[in-house]
């Protein structure tokens, strides 16, 4: 049995205007449970608080119920003062008697009825509280960030200039990830590469930060502050601590037909490659698909020509283990398939490219060497039709395409026009367009721009239809505005293709039970307010996996990443919030349903031994929650059929005896 | 012995109903239930209730005494108060036979005043059963079916339906509607007698004897093998219990309500596993033993303490309602080495 | 009747029980009258050929048995499903109640199951024997004699309104596989919808009030397998014993169907064992139908793994007043 | 329930931590009135409220009960309101379906910027459930007397 303080607060008249104090202090002593029962002008204030304290110790209180204000208000304020005098900050209870008593009613009797009513209900609570501690658990001060692009390199900088070491995943053999490949950025126009490989480098000289290109996450355990972590570090053929990236052998390789992913296909590379000049690590990277050593024994001659002996044909796949505080999910995005698309004859035509391509096209380092030129004969385009929202905004086709809107065409296509009506003023520029999107800082200035100074042609209307006809690009459009059909002759068709997750977000939102949204973006805590965080303790968001970002945009976000790391690596240890689920074992099936409603993965699932009754033992599946990472919703409790899972602070029974007290 | 026409039994109910509550079988969707008779309620003419007559006297739930609180202050209330005058009407032979055996463990000292209480004020009318179910196997237990007993007895043929009062409570009812009866010889009755006595006969369970059990058989039967498999598909479900006129187990429980306490008790099953659980724990851990209670408790311990006679009635509810179709006739043939 | 026979049954076990695939069999033991089978064990060929039966009278949904009998002993238990059994089975799997390789699952076609109430209500008391031949059911009475009951006539409410005849789930499969039926099993529901409130009320008063709390609708449940029941845990605020108000009776079926939605695969056990012959296999259906109307068609047990309606959503759900609205029928 | 011999509607409703108990706040803050008779029960989320809590207050004497929480997609806990929304649809359904007054049972969404939608809401709910008089379809008679 509890020995119960009761300590009605007048809040000045707030309380004592409309209820009867001294009646509310009188009817609840009279409480199971109840030792001691008083009230007081401002229960908040110093001369309140000690007035709790001293009944505290004279009474041996075990528990206090504050008839006040709000719990918003003061819950906070009466937990430290029943801790201050030894009491667990838990065996508290606020009545709230002015917010949702004295101020909204106009009479007394009615309003110390009331307070008496929600008074007992709190007694009726307090008697079934129980001391709360919350747990603890250490911090690995490591962070890991899943993804070297500009989103992943830019949260890895700010992580380690805290003085944290951060380990980058990346799966390409290079970090630098899409703005590596892009030419110019909007609306500056600065050249992409002179602002990002600076940061690539910085990465590489970076103590705190280790770089584990050409890997992937294969496994992830734990919780937040103590994550397990295993990285396949994939065999590149080539010892990286001894590779000097001379790059004479990706000269002397023999192979000289592979297709060049950096540069999408327009070009080819060898077999044993660096992707581009700037790439960190700067390290040779040998393809086993199109290697003849390593398919079929013979060649060797990159082995042969390097100096350093750095190759190695015989390097196995590797595993590291690593402990992890924090992990951040920097995946990025892709620009999705054309394949659906083939009213516009991307599969049929070589002129006709994606956006992508084009940056390649118009780069110093592509292709061409940054001649624009048709890919299909390596002629100079005179007219160039550039098609927004391809598989963008595809409300009724979702199939083919994306709903959502991908944020950053509208701006990269004007950035395209623009540029390309500037180093070649004879080339007629089309743009076709839904809408133009341009809520940015100084965006809108440089659409029009496009439009006014530079006369690119926007015209509001869709392409319906590219056909190639003897070498050119028949372009069948709609012009909205004129209300008339327009045909076209281009030489190059650039579709602004939607873009879409990277395909390894979802088995990676998996292992980390982060949660997705439909399209495979990652979900946020709160779409406002916690829009860098998982609902999944401890793990982080930035850049594009969490939905279509412009680099600004990306650089900012992955700032707040690592803010948020940083925020946790400093800390020893976490402290959680003992309002956490809890099961019993004894009573839990194993059936999942709580752990399907968790949102933060906290539930999992472990072969038990019990003894039973009839002195046999059975081994049952069972759930336990992982106090450091349940927040205490309290979903779990519903979703259990056996009532198995309760929550503490929140027990069935208590808001069972609060019902019960209201409903007297 | 009495008797009046069918035709005028509407007119019986309505003059028994003047002094005292009159309950009889009704039909209704899912089978025929004891209900209160008022105008224009009509016997059912069904073998038997779903339910058994032991809800008469020993109801599923019944109040015991009350605790009022005020804050700090307890009051202890009784709930108990004289029971109503009651008749039931239309009773089978294993039914009232049931009441014997309840009797012998509520009316036994310490006697229990609830059950008492009710059992005074009610009066029994049986009435004899011509057309016995493969259910039933009431012979069994050497209950006639064609003499139920009880206050009153009763037949009932095509057109007429015969009173013979066998208490005092009976003489006194029925002397209570000898306005619309009229005296009778017994050759009526006695037709419809020898014709159930075929009947009973031809029963399928008509064979199964209880000789092999009673008391003194706990040794030889507590530790048959048999029970592990007669036992193992038995659900836990009370189905047997609830409806066997003879289980008599309750439970004391308490209900909190809005100002105390309500003590009360309530129907029990031994198939339940927290049946006989107490403080250390359970003494019947596994289904099996609590399956063998309820039979051994039959068969075996009841017949034991009172001369013999054994726990069951043969009323067939159970071979009826059992979800998995196992039963007492079942666990007799078995133990008994036949099956 | 059914297509396929006891013999042929026997003779799969036996054979898969020579082979050494299975250690044990799941069945139907013949029992005192032609109707009242028991689910049983059987361990040797002996047994079998001497007690298992498979006729129109064997209802009994194996699935629940297997997390007790799959923990029992070693080797697999071989169990014989209808297809309606299946979906129970899988739903079980998905719960994680038993482990899938301590059993082997034969399925087996079903032909419906015959109600012996509804057989009695033609026939009288008084059964001495059962046969079917082709569509008819020949019923010997002490009493009449020899009559004859169309099989359809007498078919279990759940077999009248099967919902499918095709197996989820087996290792083999004898005979024919069916379908997914197109079956009339919420029109019951749907007639409840349609009256007013004050008629509905009057009814489950009328069939709820029954309840005398045997708990064999809870206990013969697929989807009941919790350890220990909410209704028995005196930790739990609903854990009672008996009916001691009619809020009781409201409450015990209400929370059981409410824990059970989504996970119920409609087998009907429920209301085939009620001693008191109450309609419980209603509030079920009400809950499948509502499910299906407000979040589209989902059939618990179809598959192994799947989400169940109430352990998932869409950011679109309807809210519960237009769903309350949508479910008193006024879509209809 | 019955107060001096006049029916006043009891009403239990169960606020989420975050928004509607917030918003029930932010009514007091501005004083803005509703019935006494409706009595708050703090819960971390929508999501916490188990049917039995429902069923539990009716037994008890509750006229109506409401489950007020974050606006679907607000949720603080990003899903519990989901949850909750599916749970009581169902739910509701099922006691209309018993023929339970559907005016009774009540889910409502309520921001903590909401105090006005709080009160309306209150005063508006008690008045429905006024209308139906006392709860006879869900009450046990042990607690009545």
């Amino acid at each position: 049995m509890q020995r119960i303080g009761v300590f009605v607060c007048w809040c000045g008249s707030n309380i004592a205007g409309t209820v009867d104090v001294q009646a509310v202090s009188d009817a609840l002593a009279h409480e199971p449970g109840v030792v001691h029962s008083a009230n007081y002008q401002y229960m908040c204030s110093q001369a309140g608080q000690n007035l709790i304290k001293e009944a505290i110790e004279e009474h041996k209180l075990t528990g206090i119920v504050v008839c006040s204000c709000s719990p918003r208000m003061h819950e906070a304020t009466f937990r430290k003062t029943a801790a201050a005098a030894g009491l667990n900050p838990y065996m508290v209870e606020i009545a709230n008697i002015r917010e949702q008593c004295s101020w909204v009613h106009k009479d007394m009797a009615t309003g110390t009825e009331k307070a008496i009513i929600l008074g007992k209900a709190a007694v009726a609570k307090v008697n079934l509280n129980a001391p709360l501690t919350p747990g603890e658990s250490p911090v690995t001060k490591r962070a890991l960030v899943i993804g070297g692009g500009i989103a992943g390199i830019q949260t890895a900088l700010d992580i380690a200039d805290a003085g944290f070491p951060v380990d980058i995943v990346e799966t390409k053999p290079t970090i630098g990830g899409k703005m590596a490949q892009l030419d110019k950025t909007f609306p500056t126009l600065d050249c992409a590469a002179c602002i990002l490989t600076p940061k690539m480098v910085d990465v590489a000289q970076n103590e705190n930060i280790r770089i584990f290109s050409y890997s992937e996450v294969t496994d992830i355990k734990g919780f937040v502050g103590n994550f397990d972590v295993t990285i396949k570090k994939r065999a590149r053929y080539v010892k990286e601590d001894i590779c000097t990236g001379c790059g004479l052998c990706t000269e002397k390789c023999p192979m000289k037909n592979v297709p060049n992913e950096f540069n999408l296909g327009m070009d080819n590379r060898r077999a044993i490659y660096i992707p581009f000049a700037q790439a960190v690590p700067k390290v040779a990277t040998i393809d086993p698909e199109h290697c003849n050593m390593l398919k079929n024994g013979k060649c060797g001659v990159c082995a042969k020509v390097c100096a350093a002996g750095a190759i190695d044909y015989k390097q196995q796949d590797e595993y590291i283990s690593e402990k992890y505080g924090a992990i951040v999910a920097a995946t990025g995005f892709n620009p999705i398939s054309m394949d659906k698309f083939d009213e516009y004859a991307y599969s049929q035509s070589k002129d006709v490219i994606t956006s992508l391509e084009f940056e390649r096209l118009t780069n110093a380092a592509g292709p061409s060497s940054g001649h624009l030129v048709c890919p299909s004969d390596g002629r100079h385009p005179h007219t160039i039709v550039f098609v927004q929202c391809v598989g963008s905004r595809c409300a009724s086709c979702s199939e083919k395409g994306k709903e959502y809107c991908s944020k950053i065409c509208c701006m990269y296509t004007a950035k395209h026009a623009m540029l390309t009506r500037d180093k070649y003023p004879d080339t007629e520029v089309y743009v076709f367009y839904i809408d133009v999107r341009t809520p940015g800082k100084n965006f809108d200035e440089f659409y029009r721009r496009a439009a006014e100074e530079y006369g690119v042609k926007y015209i509001k209307g869709m392409v319906g239809k590219v056909s190639p006809e003897n070498g050119k690009l028949h372009v069948q459009a709609s012009d909205l505005l004129a209300d008339k059909q327009l045909h076209i002759e281009a030489d190059l068709v650039v579709l602004a293709a939607a873009i879409e997750p990277d395909k390894s977000a979802r088995p990676l939102a998996t292992m980390l039970t982060a949660s997705m949204d439909t399209n495979d973006f990652f979900t946020e805590a709160h779409p406002k307010l916690r829009p860098v965080e998982s609902p999944t303790a401890g793990v982080f968001l930035s850049g594009a996996c969490q939905g279509p970002k412009d680099i600004p945009e990306t650089v900012s976000q992955a700032g707040a990443a690592a803010a948020k790391v940083i925020g946790l690596l400093a800390k020893d240890k976490l402290t959680g919030n003992p309002c956490v689920a809890n099961s019993n074992e004894l009573m839990c099936n194993g059936c999942s349903s709580c752990e399907r409603v968790c949102p933060y993965g906290a539930i999992t699932y472990v072969d038990k031994e019990f003894r039973m009754p009839d002195r046999t033992t059975k081994v049952r599946r069972v759930a336990s929650v992982n106090e450091a990472v349940c927040q205490g919703c309290g979903a779990c409790t519903v979703a259990c059929p056996s009532g198995a899972m309760d929550l503490k602070g929140f027990a069935t029974k208590q808001i069972i005896a609060e019902v019960d007290a209201i409903c007297k | 012995m009495r008797k009046c026409s069918l035709d005028n039994l509407q007119k019986v109910f309505a003059l028994i109903a003047e002094n005292a509550s009159l309950y009889l079988p009704v039909d209704k969707v899912g089978g025929a239930v004891f209900e209160k008779w008022q105008e224009g309620t009509s016997y059912s003419n069904a073998l038997n209730t779903v339910r058994s007559a032991k809800d008469f006297f020993f109801p599923q739930t019944e109040n015991m005494m009350e605790f009022k609180t005020k804050g700090k202050e307890i009051e202890v209330v009784d709930t108990r108060d004289e029971h109503e005058d009651f008749v039931v009407f239309g009773v089978r032979a294993c039914d009232v036979k049931s009441f014997e055996i309840l009797d012998r463990v509520f009316l036994c000292e310490p006697v229990d005043s609830f059950y008492a209480n009710r059992r005074a004020h009610g009066v029994i009318i049986s009435m004899a059963c011509t057309r016995p179910s493969e259910t039933c196997f009431c012979q069994t237990f050497g209950i006639d079916a064609a003499n139920p007993g009880a206050d009153i007895s009763c037949w009932k043929t095509d057109s007429e339906i015969f009173f013979e009062a066998n208490t005092e409570k009976g003489e006194k009812l029925l002397s209570s509607i000898a306005a619309l009866t009229e005296d009778t010889d017994e050759a009526a009755v006695e037709a419809q007698k020898a014709k159930i006595a075929e009947i009973m006969k031809k029963l399928p369970l008509a064979g199964i004897t209880p000789d092999k059990f009673g008391g003194g058989k706990t040794s030889e039967f507590f530790n048959a093998p048999q029970w592990k498999e007669l036992s193992q598909s038995c659900l836990g479900c009370g189905t047997c219990t609830f409806v066997c006129p003879t289980c008599q187990c309750y439970d004391i429980r308490d209900f909190k309500t809005n100002d105390g306490v309500i003590r009360f008790r309530c129907w029990d099953s031994c198939m339940y596993s927290d049946f006989t659980k107490m403080a250390h724990g359970n003494i019947r851990n596994s289904q099996l033993e609590r399956f063998r209670q309820r039979f051994m408790h039959k068969l075996v311990y009841y017949p034991e303490n009172n001369e013999g006679i054994f726990g069951c009635v043969g009323c067939g509810r159970c071979l009826a309602k059992c979800p998995i179709s196992m039963n007492i006739v079942k666990v007799m043939k078995s133990l008994g080495g036949e099956a | 009747m059914q297509k396929i026979t006891a013999d042929m049954l026997i003779e799969k076990a036996v054979s898969l029980l020579e082979a050494g695939t299975i250690s044990r069999v799941l069945g139907w033991k013949k029992g005192e009258f032609d109707y009242d089978v028991t689910p049983y064990v059987f361990a040797d060929a002996e047994s079998l050929k001497k007690d298992f039966v498979f006729d129109d009278f064997c209802g009994a949904n194996f699935s629940k048995y297997l997390v007790a009998e799959t923990r029992k002993a070693e080797g697999k238990v071989l169990v014989f499903l209808k297809p309606c059994d299946t979906y129970s089975f899988n739903q079980l799997l998905t719960e994680h109640r038993f482990d899938r390789e301590a059993v082997y699952a034969v399925g087996i076609p079903c032909e419906g199951m015959a109600d012996i109430n509804k057989i009695k209500e033609i026939t009288g008391d008084g059964i001495s024997s059962l046969t079917s031949k082709g569509d008819k059911i020949v019923v010997d009475t002490i009493y009449d004699g020899e009559k004859e009951v169309d099989f359809a006539s007498v078919l279990a409410e759940r077999c009248v309104s099967c919902k499918s005849k095709k197996h989820v789930a087996y290792d083999e499969l004898m005979g024919d596989e069916g379908d997914i039926t197109d079956s009339a099993r919420f029109d019951e529901v749907a007639q409840l919808e349609a009256m007013t409130e004050d008629e509905r009320f009057a009814f489950w008063q009328s069939q709820l009030s029954k309840c005398i709390r045997c708990n064999a609708c809870r206990d013969i449940c697929p989807a009941c397998t919790c350890e220990k029941c909410v209704f028995e845990n005196p930790e739990s605020p609903v854990e009672n014993k008996a009916i001691s108000d009619s809020f009781e009776e409201k409450m015990f079926h209400i929370i059981r169907a409410f824990h059970v939605a989504g996970r119920c695969t409609d087998c009907g056990e429920c209301s085939r064992v009620c001693p008191q012959n109450i309609p419980l296999h209603l509030l079920n259906r009400k809950f499948i139908k509502d499910i299906n109307s407000f979040y589209g068609e989902y059939q618990a047990g179809a598959e192994v793994g799947s989400r169940a309606p109430l352990v998932d959503y869409t950011t679109e759900d309807i809210e519960p007043g237009e769903a309350v609205m949508k479910g008193e029928g006024e879509n209809a | 329930m019955q107060v001096n011999g006049e029916y006043k509607p009891l009403i239990v409703a169960f606020c989420c931590n975050w928004c509607s108990y917030a918003g029930a706040d932010l009514a007091g803050n501005n004083r803005l009135a509703y019935p006494e008779n409706v009595k708050i029960i703090k819960v971390p989320c929508s999501c916490r409220v188990n049917p039995m809590f429902i069923l539990r207050a009716f037994q008890r004497g509750a006229d109506g009960v409401i489950i007020c929480g974050c606006h679907p997609g607000d949720c603080h806990y990003t899903s519990g309101n989901y949850y909750t929304r599916r749970r009581m649809s169902l739910l509701f359904s099922m006691l209309n379906f018993l023929g339970i007054e559907k005016e009774r049972t009540r889910v409502e969404w309520v921001s903590a910027a909401e105090g006005a939608k709080f009160a309306a809401t209150m005063n508006e709910f008690t008045e429905a459930v006024a209308a139906l008089g006392e709860n006879k379809r869900l009450e046990d008679l042990r607690c009545k007397r």
